[in-house]
């Protein structure tokens, strides 16, 4: 095991990642911008470097500074977090060539997963299932009719070079694939100068599913099941479920091992998430993101595991130790992520905490790096604290959270937190039946 | 005799003014009128003027690598502050002397020291003519970015 | 001569730019005329001698049964706290005239309500004489204890 | 179920029943003294009612005062918490001949189990071993030898009208039984003018284990495991683990039968626990609680059971719904008491709170009515906080109860933290070897 260190990350994540640390008996090293001087971690940490002036590109996304600061503290590994470095494939290579470890998966399967054709295209040879469709380029009319059949009504015509939504148009019966496709290669030639074109089944309320898994360094992996993360806004996550509502417990098994049995064959280690559109049943891979996501906690409550602290043991070498079999889903937990924000316009919020009192008691657990008197910096994430409760049923979570919400105090900044309690409070939400689409049409509906 | 008249946009004026440059109260008088804007600080603490104001509550004690005691000189306008997290050398190679002294005339260019990041040596050279009143670290020392390395006054 | 001209107006309409600018004290002047107007900061700390200094922090707000607008009064010197927890009755029974009335001469000792406690109604008795300015509460109100019953000056 | 619920208590008690109430969409009435009109549980009730002075006796003693509450709300039943009237088999009385609901056993059971003598008789009656000894008071000094040797040395002979350790003598051989004999009644005599003794085992090196059990009207009862309660100074508990490092499962489910059979036939209702001392294998009864306890969350933790939750329910007439079977163990769990104190003299510390903020992330759950700013008042139990966890292991609950003390801050008043993180420290507590006696060894020997 590892006697000390690094975390390259700041907020939260970087006291969770330390927390994990503390009780593996591993010294810290907290890295940090002269913004974040006062920051809980690097107060809780046994060493602490200031790495350059708030602005990321120069402290937490400036490779050289940190592999310094590990050389000067005598740290052995690097724990990435989330956001910022975790994903860059460089810097894990970097990492490893300096001699140190990186605690996530190798640099080659950061690679692979960054580039998100060669994601699915792996994927699907692995036999995990994408969004149907056709195989590339249509070549005519009849092959899009062809495909379209296949796949069933509505489909999605897009531009093969296209993106943001441009060149992309829908066809929701026979009738109007002519025109959809007629006008969506109109449109990819103007904006793309190529008018070439692929069709895609068209998911019209799907809800957004992953799945947590984490391999060990010998061909180990397990799933701790599917987290549902549908309500978004401007694809940013706002509230997640585990289990989701919507996911039998034989269909987490399928995807599971579906999931598990394609990452072990690829030699996946450490954590990852598999990210899949789910309507009708359907689980459609859409990406994968190679290292810890904010939502963890959510599957941690669910299956009573710590997933960095199972980070830092794959990374120093050890066997996962367990199986499938092993792992056991009891109750449900619900994530609310609280924002420095304006809960109507989203307007981040930072400035000075004047009351930081979060909630306590049975089933509710806050990763937060706030406190009273702290000052949220303007330069970074507004994400300031993560409201995680669980419960025995989700009726019950959803009661948890919701007398957690009601003890939460935030005072000096505006915070999303009335958000949530409408959230929570709303018949929608509690049924369950929600998609992608859900939160920003329950937000046009109550503004 | 009619009321008071109170100047409303004089007062959101300065009370912008107030929020803008985070003062905590303003006066304005003119022969005998006056308006008088404050706003209490939000802080919790009684907020000392401390170079970082708030402070995480540690309940155990936990150390900072290098940070605490240059903490002070790190605020003097002569300080020289560290551009990078690195090793710092006074001298260009083991048996050579010291770029420089303290109590020497520095000119500004000058090398003052290296500072090792990467496995690359980055010269630090004076930011101004003047005493080198202070060297404030010695050769292998682990430095961190704007860790004051020299006072030159 | 006459007393103080107090421009509620102008009070008001400063008490509204205090809310508007988040500002926690204006104090405007013309002459010899000056008028300051200041909230405290809703800080835990820096405790102004208020009666219940530290309030619990709450994100929802939450009633309390009868407790808020007497809050002041209690503080009243004039005030005939509630010895006890119970339901008021500011009459013998339903059908007789009151105990006391407001703007009445009372002795000490005199009855001015009962308060029903346990299936007891028990006497609440003026503990000086005076003008019985104000009756608190009305026939059937719960009271708690130390909650103001009645004025007498 | 019930639509309001009267919570005849204070502190963190009064917040954890409030929450719980909260989570079932029962309202909530809080009583309180002139003290706590600024207390959390106050704020955050639906309604609050002043009941008295400071002084308990005027307010959370106040039996009247609390009916007139209950009254004067429309509260339908009262939570009396632990302490206070919780024990108090008149206000039970009272309570249900107002036509309110105690929640908790029947009055008779309380005043049953509140006289110790009838306590042990009954349970003995009901097969739950006592500490062996005589039948009552002993003959002559021949029937000393016979007891003694049946029970084997140590024995203590203890007066019968005794009292404070007064008449109390210990043999730790036949050599010694004839002068304790002698003594014991010379003792006995002059202090209480009656030189009848009797006999129990000497236990010299006990352990403080307990039994939580809950029960329905309908005469079926559970165990939730047992804890380990050995960690006390002054008869005051410090430091409680559950479950006990000295218990095997096998222990446990035979302990559990015995104690749940007694208590089913007994018709026992609502929660309670059997103390028991606990040595060489032997469980010996010495009491039992008929309310909740202050370590109750420990039990939750390994159990997974909301246990107020389950009070309330019980109290509505609901049936349990589970047998012993569907109680499992998971994990460990160790509560710290956090009291206003001297952690080296013991002495209170009431004042203002500074700054606080409670430890977070994963595991860790903390009860307490503190915040910045409050001021703990002098008139009540130095108690502020209960720090518990939970973890897979006992080692691992070990190191997140040392990480989560290492983030706890509690400015302007002193707390015992310091004492637990010097327990938790000590090879000797985590060797989990310890008696009733090791924490004030422990202390002598550190201080």
């Amino acid at each position: 095991m590892f006697s000390k260190i690094l975390i390259a990350n700041r907020g939260e994540i970087a006291l969770r990642i330390l927390r994990a640390c503390r009780e593996l008996g591993i010294k810290t090293v907290a890295v940090h911008s002269t913004a974040d001087a006062d920051a809980m971690h690097v107060r809780l940490a046994d060493e602490a470097v200031c790495i350059g002036p708030a602005s990321s590109r120069d402290s937490y996304l400036n490779v050289a500074a940190i592999l310094s600061a590990a050389t000067i503290t005598g740290a052995e590994a690097i724990h990435p977090g989330y956001g910022f470095l975790s994903e860059n494939a460089d810097f894990a290579e970097t990492v490893e060539a300096h001699g140190l470890v990186f605690i996530g998966p190798t640099a080659e399967h950061i690679r692979m997963m960054g580039d998100k054709i060669t994601a699915k295209t792996t994927m699907l040879a692995l036999g995990v299932p994408l969004v149907p469709g056709s195989d590339g380029e249509l070549a005519n009319l009849e092959e899009a009719h062809e495909v379209a059949s296949r796949v069933g009504y509505p489909v999605l015509i897009k531009a093969a070079a296209g993106g943001g939504g441009r060149g992309m148009k829908v066809a929701h019966s026979a009738d109007e694939l002519s025109d959809a496709w007629s006008m969506a290669r109109t449109e990819a030639r103007a904006a793309f100068g190529n008018d070439a074109v692929y069709m895609e089944k068209y998911m019209d309320r799907p809800r957004h599913i992953e799945l947590q898994i984490l391999g060990d360094n010998y061909g180990n992996v397990v799933h701790f099941g599917e987290r549902d993360c549908s309500l978004q806004r401007r694809h940013q996550k706002v509230l997640e479920e585990a289990g989701s509502p919507a996911i039998s417990a034989e269909q987490r098994d399928s995807i599971g091992r579906t999931a598990t049995e394609a990452l072990s064959r690829m030699g996946y280690r450490n954590a990852g998430t598999l990210e899949f559109l789910y309507q009708d049943g359907q689980f459609c891979f859409i990406e994968m993101n190679t290292r810890l996501q904010v939502e963890h906690p959510i599957t941690e409550m669910v299956c009573d595991v710590d997933l960095v602290r199972e980070q830092i043991r794959l990374a120093a070498g050890e066997k996962l130790g367990y199986t499938q079999a092993d792992v056991t889903f009891s109750g449900h937990a619900i994530e609310c992520r609280i924002n420095a924000e304006d809960p109507t316009t989203f307007a981040p919020c930072p400035g000075t905490v004047a009351v930081y009192h979060p909630p306590g008691g049975l089933g509710v657990r806050v990763d937060s790096a706030l406190y009273t008197g702290y000052r949220v910096p303007p330069y970074y994430d507004s994400m300031i604290a993560k409201l995680i409760v669980h419960a025995p049923t989700r009726a019950q979570a959803i009661a948890r959270m919701q007398r957690a919400l009601d003890e939460f105090v935030v005072e000096g900044i505006k915070t999303v937190i009335p958000l949530h309690r409408a959230i929570l409070e709303d018949p929608g939400f509690q049924s369950g039946d929600y998609t992608i689409h859900w939160l920003e049409q329950f937000m046009a509906r109550t503004q | 005799m009619s009321g008071l008249l109170v100047d409303a946009d004089a007062i959101r004026a300065l009370a912008e003014i107030l929020t803008e440059t985070g003062l905590t109260e303003i006066e304005v008088s003119e022969k005998d009128r006056r308006i008088r804007v404050a706003r209490a600080p939000a802080t919790v603490q009684a907020a000392a003027p401390a170079p970082a104001a708030p402070v995480a509550p540690v309940a155990a004690a936990s150390a900072a690598v290098a940070s605490a005691a240059p903490a002070d000189l790190s605020r003097h306008p002569g300080a020289v502050p560290s551009p990078m997290v690195g090793v710092a050398y006074l001298t260009p190679d083991p048996s050579s002397p010291p770029f420089a002294s303290e109590g020497q005339i520095v000119t500004a260019g000058q090398t003052l020291m290296l500072i090792e990041a990467m496995k690359t040596f980055n010269q630090i050279k004076a930011p101004k003519g003047g005493t080198l009143k202070a060297i404030l670290v010695a050769s292998g020392d682990p430095v961190e970015f704007g860790q004051p390395l020299a006072i030159i006054e």
